[in-house]
């Protein structure tokens, strides 16, 4: 039964395989995302009606939440995926590793940006160490360079993804208790946070909208990468030669 | 060429550096008082091949046994069973030749006592003197003195010869005799000829 | 198990002595960064009491991390780390050994000196048992992440500067609770709370941190 | 119209939050474009690999 299972994974993350089906969907993940992306703008900005407490000013939200949220989801894929490689020895789970981190890496900076461009008019100021999400969005911006800097440090690709791969375990391990003992640490110094209101349908609607487009590009955007990644890894394979032959 | 009995089993095994292939189905069994000798030009593929066998990398791909066990998969008590000696020493400078031998000891359980092979080594002399300040022929000797000690059923020795002269050869390839006579296995790296009296050799050309 | 352990401590130690000056200098680092500070902000007794804690921590931080970049280098250049890899015993349990030694030589004589810097910086003296307590229960925790980074960049011609990147974002939670854990004392209040979180993340550090570190090690051979 | 823009005075705040959003977008976009043609110009025409070596074991006595 594992090794059915096993034999099936190993037969789904085959390079050639994965390049076939990833060109056929390439495409949809892009259309999807620019379709929800446009209906989550349009309703984010012009039919939401502004927060009664900060005004226009919460529309911040609609690039910030889904950016946020990817940060997190991209961080938690990279290491589920690196740690399937490492375990199983599998290229293409090292691959999928390797190719989320700057992607990862630029939603966290987004997610930096768009709540400082947020805070300035709410605290007065764009950085506040009291605002416990800010900080752990910073750590793990640090967790997401630390991951790139040592994977390009090593010259034999297959070390470099297995070390790596031990530290996006580690850093995985450590973001709930990074994040958790900032948040405790935030609350002694009384900072003053962003609360978000329970917000309501025609507010809502457009957020959970943006999300999803957000992920529809987060995936497109991958499978833009990988593709490249796999072909790379796989220079010289024959399949390689004839892929590259029918798309120059 | 895989017979009944083979303690040490390897198949179809493919190694890899890089994005380069360096050989690939490799098959054989070893038998209890052969040796196989592995022979190749340089960037071949021994060392590599030798650090599969001893369970430090992973092929990638093929199949690696020691008795019907995956050998990086060796639980502690049948890691003991096998020796490998690399290129490096692994002695540490600022300690002496018995200290470093009495650390391999312990961390293998050896109750024999390191002074019965200073002696012919040659080493008896310099037994107290910090391996930093030997020459690199003494150094490979204490390094080969672990033979002289080991109880281990499978040696896996790469280039045991390198700074060696004649007398510290000879000394070795009787122990390795001494070895394969008790019905043991060994994998040795070298381009010297073997010199074992009646042992079964097997020789692997990559 | 344990007798496997101190054999590996005993190894360490024995070798740790042979060559004394490489042993100091994390303790002299802690002590140059610490004083660093004063020449750096003012010489006013109330302005570095206010920073003196943070100062003392961060120092201490700094020290145990990056005094850590050689830990495995040596054994891995001689060949000693593929003899202990396929040795009988246990990696994780090696690794554990390696690191608690480390510790012994170079957190202990910190932690003994703290007491020095924070009368450097004027803090309380009612402060000083809770900071030598805190220290304790920190060192290992740094020690071993230290060590994970340690084994990360074992085969890196240059580990010193990219350690610090991938191990200094980790080191958030030791520095709040510790930094917190002294400041309590300090107001004379119980500093029992931010203690107990710290032998947790020690507890965890302890059990966890020689598993990576093994993982990482074995990946260095291959 | 320019009420909509002006977005209650926080207009600079979020047309650059949004603005920048987009701007990361676009740039990982372009860089996984570039990079794919790069990679394809780069591999094309590489050479196989040679045929692996099979190694030879055989019993002395």
């Amino acid at each position: 039964m594992w090794r059915t299972l096993t034999l099936f994974f190993h037969q789904l993350a085959s390079p050639p395989h994965f390049y076939r089906w990833s060109g056929l969907f390439a495409p949809w993940f892009a259309a999807v995302a620019l379709v929800l992306i446009t209906i989550g703008l349009y309703g984010g900005l012009l039919l939401a009606p502004p927060d009664y407490q900060q005004g226009e000013a919460f529309r911040i939200i609609y690039v910030h939440v889904p950016s946020a949220y990817l940060s997190m989801l991209s961080y938690v894929l990279m290491a589920t995926a690196a740690a399937v490689g490492f375990i199983w020895r599998i290229k293409l789970a090292h691959a999928v590793a390797v190719s989320t981190a700057p992607i990862g890496a630029s939603f966290t900076f987004l997610a930096l940006v768009t709540g400082a461009l947020w805070g300035k008019p709410m605290w007065g100021t764009y950085w506040q160490w009291g605002d416990a999400r800010l900080v752990s969005e910073l750590v793990l911006l640090f967790l997401f360079l630390g991951y790139m800097a040592l994977h390009a440090a090593f010259e034999e690709q297959e070390r470099g993804d297995r070390m790596s791969a031990v530290l996006a375990v580690v850093g995985v391990v450590n973001v709930p208790i990074i994040h958790y003992s900032v948040v405790w640490w935030a609350t002694l110094h009384q900072g003053p946070s962003i609360t978000e209101n329970a917000i309501s349908g025609a507010m809502l609607w457009p957020l959970l909208v943006m999300i999803a487009g957000y992920t529809f590009c987060f995936g497109w955007l991958l499978l833009l990468q990988l593709r490249s990644e796999v072909l790379e890894r796989e220079a010289g394979a024959r399949w390689t030669q004839r892929v590259l032959e029918a798309s120059p | 060429m895989e017979g009944e009995g083979s303690l040490l089993s390897v198949a179809d095994l493919e190694l890899w550096r890089g994005q380069r292939c360096l050989f690939t189905e490799l098959t054989f069994g070893l038998a209890p008082g052969q040796v196989a000798v592995v022979t190749g030009a340089n960037g071949a593929g021994k060392t590599s091949l030798l650090r599969v066998l001893a369970g430090l990398s992973v092929a990638r791909a093929g199949d690696v046994r020691w008795r019907d066990q995956p050998v990086n998969k060796l639980i502690p008590p049948q890691r003991a069973e096998v020796l490998y000696l690399g290129h490096l020493d692994g002695l540490k400078r600022e300690l002496t030749v018995v200290e470093n031998l009495n650390l391999f000891r312990r961390l293998w359980g050896i109750v024999e006592p390191v002074e019965t092979v200073l002696e012919p080594l040659g080493l008896d002399g310099l037994a107290g003197r910090a391996v930093r300040t030997l020459s690199a022929g003494q150094r490979r000797r204490a390094a080969l003195a672990r033979l002289g000690l080991s109880q281990a059923d499978l040696w896996i020795l790469d280039e045991p010869f390198t700074n060696l002269d004649e007398e510290g050869r000879a000394l070795v390839e009787g122990w390795l005799r001494r070895h394969l006579r008790a019905g043991r296995l060994a994998v040795v790296a070298t381009h010297h000829q073997l010199r074992l009296g009646g042992a079964g050799q097997l020789r692997v050309e990559l | 198990m344990l007798a496997d352990l101190l054999n590996v401590i005993r190894r360490d130690l024995t070798i740790a002595f042979r060559h004394w000056s490489e042993l100091v200098n994390p303790l002299v680092f802690f002590i140059i960064v610490a004083t660093l500070f004063p020449l750096a902000l003012s010489p006013d007794i109330a302005q570095l009491r206010d920073v003196g804690m943070g100062v003392l921590w961060v120092a201490a931080l700094l020290s145990s991390i990056l005094g850590l970049d050689g830990l495995f280098r040596s054994d891995t250049d001689d060949g000693s780390m593929e003899q202990l890899v396929l040795s009988p015993i246990p990696l994780s349990i090696t690794v554990l050994g390696k690191t608690i030694a480390h510790w012994l030589v170079s957190g202990v004589p910190l932690v003994a000196v703290s007491p020095l810097v924070a009368m450097a910086f004027y803090l309380p003296m009612a402060a000083w048992d809770t900071l030598i307590i805190a220290l304790l229960l920190a060192t290992p925790t740094l020690s071993m992440l230290g060590a994970i980074g340690a084994a990360l960049t074992v085969t890196l011609k240059r580990g010193g500067s990219i350690l610090g990147l991938l191990i200094l974002p980790l080191t958030g939670p030791v520095l709040i609770f510790g930094a917190r854990a002294t400041d309590l004392a300090a107001q004379g209040e119980s500093p029992a709370g931010p203690l107990y979180l710290l032998a947790a993340l020690a507890a965890l550090a302890v059990s966890l941190g020689p598993l990576a570190s093994a993982a990482a090690l074995r990946v260095g051979l291959e | 119209m320019s009420e909509f823009f002006n977005m209650g005075g926080y207009g600079y705040y979020v047309w650059s939050s949004f603005g920048l959003s987009f701007l990361v977008i676009v740039l990982n976009i372009w860089w996984a474009y570039a990079r794919s043609t790069r990679v394809k110009r780069r591999l094309s025409g590489r050479v196989e690999q040679p045929e692996p070596v099979r190694p030879t074991v055989r019993q002395v006595q």
